[in-house]
């Protein structure tokens, strides 16, 4: 059913945890599956540092997570925006059709941690 | 990797035992002939396929000529009761439970369409429907109750003997979906006062694709299939011989071995829900007593059923999230919504279920594996944390 | 006492062959696992579903996508006519011959019931539709045209190209009931332009209870059961993954030999055909030229068809008189009737159906036996003394 | 299907034939089955001394023929009147349900012979 990176992520998930120092925290729920996520960044010269994340859902929902926070690492506020969850699919080697939603996760919380980090920003 | 297999998902399917298999065998290559043919051929495999008929009557306390094949379960549901919808002249009203298997729920909901009027009775949060509850639904147009004898899902045996005898007292047809039961409790179909009942082999050691359905004699119905006369017209097509002499075969052995598998299958079911309520925030699903031999069904707080299962998977043990049949779906399942869990709750639930094959070894290698698949789950939950 | 066994009796059912039984062997009980279940044990066993539903669709010319196993074909009859019937919002009209078997026929009479019309067209003395009359009883509201590709009882092979033709000319729905054909004759639902397309796997060396239905994507019903949501719902409950496996294979091994067994079985045929004949007062029934391979169907005058498979049956050969669901009838065959045949002589029709094991010497052998068991049998009879 | 009795009436039929010198001939055809049987008695002293048939019928009808021939051959009349199908049945061990119409043809056809008997004796 899953592809061999998404087990490999599901098993082996990089980045979880809380980062205590977060500069900013996204959220993120699906009421459909009930699967929830949250996503720590840290922040630095505009670029995210660090990251981890929690997750309860099903191992598409783990392995998305994990996935992204790989893949946002290092990257600037800009291009991070850019990430979407066809990439995270795709950068998973694709997932079952039905469980195509469970990437939204993690991009949804994604955006989110985004979005409270330039409104802190703001403030 | 894995230093062990441990299938513990007979709730979905079970394996066909050596020597039920053995006897199936011949009636592939050999004894090949149609049972409806007049030739000596023919003959001799009608024989051996009214024999398998004879054993599956013989194990549920019915006539020979009150069983007819089907091709599982859910054949057998649909022909009793669309087959006894289809027999009225007018729409009238059947009683069911809202924790029946989608192959009577969905028929049911079908059957609204068709212009029935459908009561799908509550549970308790064990899951057991109150045969008061069935007496008060009962309206003049009543013309089937139908009540599963065991939930697929979280084992809570129900109280169809009641259910039975409050049927008969009001004069309404009884069916009982018992694919659960069937070969893992005894039953009679005269205790219970069933006008219908459903088995299927693959639950209890026999092949797959083959079912059974009892239908009390004097019982009418209006079939859904046509075609040849085999089966008295009930199922019509040619037989599926190998299948049949499986059935009841397996049969024959589950029920001869009924109280020794029972009380084996019990001590470790009862050994495994112990070990597992002992990793702490889990919860038993189903009725602590009136459950099925093999069923265990828990909820594991703070995590995600499939999470568990691939986890499981992982380490070759074997089991399910909710039914089989409804994987498909995102939505927790209608059994555990109606016992009444939470989203979150029923989302962690996993089954677990025992049978012929399990060993000791088994229930201890997966509680061996149970509470670092659970620690590193939980220590990734954002609910866990926050609790 | 016999001398020999032979079994020519390939058209009511056949043997599994070995390499077919070997390939079904392990998901009896070792590969058992539900195809449903997430965990690894159930995916191994979908990938050998999924295997056997490319080969099924590559022996016809169909996607994958567009296979729907069931239990035989019976039921693929029943879905395709009564699932589009019941898809309509009001009734309609069908198209259909008079020499279906009794898997379409009764369906079709039974939808009757229900308030649709039906057509049920002629045949001409060999047993053959003709495409302008199908052409001709279209009607505005017709929905579906369900015509055979060849009788199982005559042989006689059916126009199916130009009846598919004229159904896509006028939009209308094609069923083609090909369980006497498939692995037979080379057969691509493109060409005829199906729509839908029943199969069984009995008849092509493959296992009893189980079949397939094609169904053309894009074409939609109304499915008869409810249950699960395996086979896309078209027909629910746990799939009988052994028999799947069987399926698969029996028609990718009957394929892969079509034309090689097609001139060897017509080589027997037309020497039996020559043989029976012989003996004088012998009419063979069906098409002369269209005709099935294996199909040899003979009327014996002045003696009755029973009698005669009797004699043979006592001389270890085995053949059926008509098809074989219909022994439990007393009236002579609808076909028989529908090609024109006088009550004694559609009473005295023998139908010796050739295959896959059947040698120049089993054909020999009938014809050594026959001449004393039609000479005794007219002997004794009073409308042969009286001619 | 059938009892051995059966089968031995069928492959072994007894008094098959025509009597040239009848006494009298009984005729009956079930028109459900297009099966036809033909009797021929010959009469001595009131007494069944011989007896023929010939049959066109499924194995039962061509046991029952036998079997009714070997049960009324030296009876007298009146003992032959009395001979139903179900005796015939009876006697071959039973016949399957829906063949049990069958041996009517035998009965059907000696009550017939009988009858044409009596008309030539009045006559
Ligand atoms: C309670 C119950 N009813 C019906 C069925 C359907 O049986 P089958 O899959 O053999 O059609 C099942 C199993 O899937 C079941 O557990
Ligand atoms: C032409 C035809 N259609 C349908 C069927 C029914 O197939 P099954 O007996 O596998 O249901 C048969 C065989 O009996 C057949 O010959």
């Amino acid at each position: 059913m899953y592809s061999e990176k998404v087990m490999e992520h599901f098993n082996n998930p990089r980045n979880v945890g809380e980062l205590n120092d977060a500069d900013a925290i996204g959220e993120t729920g699906s009421f459909k599956c009930g699967d929830t996520m949250k996503l720590y960044i840290k922040v630095k010269d505009d670029r995210i540092e660090d990251i981890k994340f929690q997750t309860y859902g099903c191992g598409a929902a783990i392995a998305s997570s994990s996935m992204l926070t790989e893949m946002v690492k290092g990257k600037t506020i800009e291009e991070a925006l850019k990430i979407n969850n066809q990439d995270v699919a795709n950068e998973l080697g694709g997932l079952p059709p039905m469980k195509l939603h469970c990437s939204n996760l993690a991009a949804d919380a994604l955006q989110d941690a985004l979005a409270n980090y330039r409104l802190k920003q703001q403030s | 990797m894995q230093s062990r297999l441990v299938y513990m998902d007979h709730g979905a399917t079970t394996p066909v035992r050596p020597e039920v298999y053995d006897y199936m065998k011949p009636y592939f290559s050999e004894l090949y002939g149609n049972p409806s043919s007049l030739h000596a051929f023919g003959r001799k495999v009608r024989q051996a396929v009214e024999e398998a008929r004879k054993k599956t009557a013989a194990a549920i306390g019915a006539n020979p000529e009150e069983i007819y094949f089907t091709a599982g379960g859910t054949e057998s549901n649909n022909i009793a009761l669309r087959g006894t919808a289809r027999k009225r002249a007018k729409p009238g009203h059947v009683i069911t439970s809202s924790i029946e298997h989608h192959a009577v729920l969905d028929v049911c909901h079908d059957l609204e369409k068709e212009g029935h009027r459908v009561t799908f009775l509550p549970v308790d949060r064990y899951g057991r429907i109150d045969p008061d509850a069935v007496k008060k639904a009962i309206e003049k147009d009543t013309f089937i109750i139908s009540i599963m004898a065991a939930n697929n899902e979280i084992g809570t045996l129900q109280p169809i003997r009641e259910i039975g005898a409050i049927a008969r007292e009001y004069g309404v047809l009884f069916h009982t979906d018992a694919v659960q039961v069937v070969g893992q409790l005894p039953l009679d179909v005269n205790t219970i006062n069933a006008d219908f009942l459903s088995l299927s082999a693959h639950k209890f050691n026999g092949p797959k694709g083959i079912g059974a359905l009892f239908m009390k004699k004097g019982a009418k119905i209006d079939p859904l299939y046509r075609g040849g006369s085999q089966e008295g017209k009930i199922r019509p097509g040619t037989e599926n011989v190998p299948g049949i002499i499986g059935l009841g075969k397996a049969l024959e052995v589950a029920v001869s071995e009924i109280s020794e598998k029972k009380s084996k299958i019990e001590t470790l079911r009862d050994r495994l829900i112990e070990g597992l309520s002992a990793l702490g925030d889990v919860v038993l699903n189903g009725h602590p007593v009136e459950r099925l031999p093999g069923n265990v069904n828990v909820s594991f707080k703070y995590i995600e059923g499939e999470s568990v299962l691939l986890s499981f998977d992982m380490e070759g043990i074997f089991a399910s999230s909710g039914s089989a049949c409804s994987s498909g779906s995102l939505e927790p399942s209608h059994v555990l919504s109606a016992i009444g869990l939470d989203h979150a709750t029923a989302h962690g639930s996993v089954r677990f279920s025992l049978g012929f094959g399990n060993s000791e070894e088994d229930v201890d290698y997966v509680l061996e594996k149970a509470p670092p698949i659970v620690e590193r789950l939980r220590s990734m939950s954002p609910t866990y944390h926050a609790r």
